[in-house]
């Protein structure tokens, strides 16, 4: 019990779940491989790739950048990026004075198509009752110092609009390709718990 | 409700704790509890208003003590042995008895009900830039307006348009849509006047979440004179 | 701190359990622990603000899943770990490590240790029938100024007299001194206003939490108008 | 773990506080004595009765009551009753058109020197979240179903005042002496959560 909602230690769940499982199968109210596909989907499909896709576009093309901030749903469904928990996206952009951050006090909503699903700590009591209130202090625990100066803008998911977070291009990246973009583009940095490293030297190109 | 769920501005959840590699699922149960929450919310066994509320309605001191999915597992079986699609005993039986929630479901909250009338509403209250206070509303059942925006005054900054109203959905009420909007909130509105100028929180509220901030002139009512001059 | 020990008005903690003919305590170990605190506070290892600050730092999930005098033991342990009474090892080589608690102590709030300067303040600011608004502080460190309180308008009911704030007491701040009130507050301003109107919850609250209410004109203000008139 | 803030099973509580007494002990900073003693004054001296003589003195004699409700650490000194947690006392009294409750949502205090130490159910959590939000409702878990029209205040302990309630003394009482009637007080009517029944016919005189 740790505070941070995760236990690595077998519970009963597993096998509560188990029994659940089989029994609305036997009663045929869930088709087991309509299970399996919803999680082949979340474990293979669907991750923060889709989101760093839409960042790498963003940068290189200014009219979707401006397409992407008008109407978030939209413009990833131009990529072919759409799904659950994303029917309402909304795309924040970050710049030298302002920083975004997304968290959802109340649950966990996090914008699966773009994302995935969250990581634990997202999901954590920690960080959904500290972003609105200490967000400095919070992104510090990540090992980002901001300085004093930069406004924060903290995006709490509390209906339906699903939040992503358009992380500063770092330098370093002049006449980088989409794709090598992409590759630069971590979850974190668009949820908005870090910024994004300049490339290492002569590592892409 | 005023649950442990609704956690935001809290502290004593210690420091975070991040884990590298994070896997989508940590064990082979958490993806087929994942899949069969969507997969009966597709289908229509319950809503997804009620499976939150239903997580809300786990006993605080388990809701703290449980995993993420496993808050899912406990709301499952609640709203499957409520809605009787399987019964409290067929899931016992196999080994798999659900957990009592702290409360019934049958908590519509009397406002709630009663604004029933309403449901046909779509037209905007408030613009970008109308000055609002988020409603002192404390109902004993499902509400998305977060304790620590009550009584506290904001600025409209977008209408993201028409949603249904979860405080009525969650409890098989009547569907009110209405405009939901970004609501900026200054920190130091919020929490103290001591907290930095320069941080805000946007927090996504439906309408009868909010009133005009009768601190301010609203501007609706000075946009209304202005026009009932011109017309002069 | 905005802990889990600030439960006035939440739900989600399940119906009243009594047990009949209780006793003073249920074990042993509870009576020794409560006379092991009481002693120690008795002698001046650590004073009753600082204990029921280590009593808010226990973890929230931990805090839910303990007993009365389990947090007691908890909150013991803390003190004497951080004041260096008894040093963490001792307590660890026999068999009784301290629980780490969520936050370390040295949380004096920086407004509070500010206002340091104002500890001979002993006047009354508030007179009975003032109306007032318990102001929205969020300390990270002790109060006493419970959530649901905060932000809300009532009336000065009774001034107790003078007592030591327990903001800094609790972080080793200087002993401010002041007028604590008992203050109403009605159910229909603190919860919705839907709640019966003839409810009523009185607060006892340091002249620190409060402010005059902006809404409605000052008795005080009134009060002076008054005398200055007849002076004239 | 039932939300009630009291377990029956016993857990590592007790060998925790052996270890830290026997420590305590061994530095000199505790005196076992002065341990038993406390443990014996909660025991076996403080308690519900001392209230409950306070109550029965206020109902037969009006002069004793006036000094109670104007300051009642001075007046329950008049019985010798005095003690920790009781220095600032304050009384409070229940008629037929306002009922009064005790509570303290932050931890849990309670007017030990008149009431003794409380019971689980006043350190639970559900009494100390429900008390300011649902006195009604939470009163009728006690089986206390108050009339519309009765007004009901909320006493929260959040500073060093510690309440009592003075119930209504009940019908069917008159001739009884001071010890006959504080025979018929209870501790929980002294909380404020019920009242006091007429006593049972013939029961005394």
């Amino acid at each position: 019990m740790t505070g941070n909602g995760h236990r690595t230690i077998p519970t009963g769940a597993a096998l509560r779940v188990k029994a659940l499982e089989a029994l609305l199968e036997e009663k045929g109210l869930v088709d087991p491989q309509a299970l399996d596909a919803i999680v082949d989907t979340y474990e293979t499909k669907v991750g923060p790739r889709n989101g760093a896709r839409v960042v790498a576009k963003a940068w290189t093309d200014p009219a979707f950048r401006k397409r992407l901030l008008a109407d978030a749903t939209a413009a990833v469904a131009e990529l072919g990026i759409a799904g659950p928990e994303g029917e309402h996206l909304v795309a924040v952009e970050n710049t030298p004075s302002v920083h975004n951050l997304i968290v959802c006090t109340l649950c966990s909503c996090y914008p699966w198509p773009v994302l995935g699903l969250p990581p634990v700590w997202y999901k954590s009591f920690a960080y959904r009752s500290r972003a609105v209130r200490d967000p400095r202090g919070l992104l510090r625990e990540f090992g980002l110092e901001l300085p004093d100066d930069v406004e924060i803008r903290v995006w709490d998911a509390s209906a339906e609009q699903r939040y992503m977070v358009i992380p500063e291009r770092p330098a370093g990246t002049v006449g980088m390709s989409e794709e090598e973009l992409a590759e630069l583009v971590t979850r974190d940095s668009m949820v908005g718990v870090a910024k994004i490293a300049p490339p290492a030297r002569g590592s892409s190109r | 409700m005023n649950g442990i769920h609704d956690m935001g501005g809290m502290d004593g959840f210690g420091p975070l704790v991040r884990e590298k590699d994070e896997p989508a699922f940590h064990a082979n149960w958490e993806g087929r509890m994942f899949a069969i929450a969507n997969l009966l919310i597709g289908q229509g066994y319950f809503n997804v208003d009620e499976f939150r509320h239903a997580i809300e309605r786990i006993p605080a001191p388990r809701y703290l003590d449980s995993t993420y999915y496993e808050r899912w597992l406990d709301a499952a079986q609640t709203l499957l042995a409520e809605k009787g699609v399987v019964t409290r005993e067929e899931m016992e039986q196999r080994g798999a008895a659900p957990h009592p929630p702290s409360q019934p479901a049958a908590a519509l909250d009397k406002t709630a009900a009663k604004s029933g009338k309403d449901a046909a509403r779509v037209r905007a209250k408030f613009r970008p830039g109308d000055r609002v206070v988020a409603r002192n509303l404390h109902p004993f059942g499902h509400t998305r307006l977060a304790r620590y925006a009550r009584a506290h005054r904001g600025i409209i900054r977008h209408d993201h348009g028409v949603y249904v109203l979860p405080d009525t959905n969650a409890h098989g009420g009547p569907p009110r849509r209405q405009h939901v909007y970004s609501v900026e909130f200054k920190a130091t509105e919020l929490w103290d006047t001591g907290a930095p100028q320069n941080e805000r929180v946007y927090i996504d509220l439906w309408e009868d979440y909010l009133a005009p901030d009768p601190k301010t002139p609203a501007r609706r009512a000075g946009r209304k004179a202005q026009r009932g001059r011109k017309r002069r």
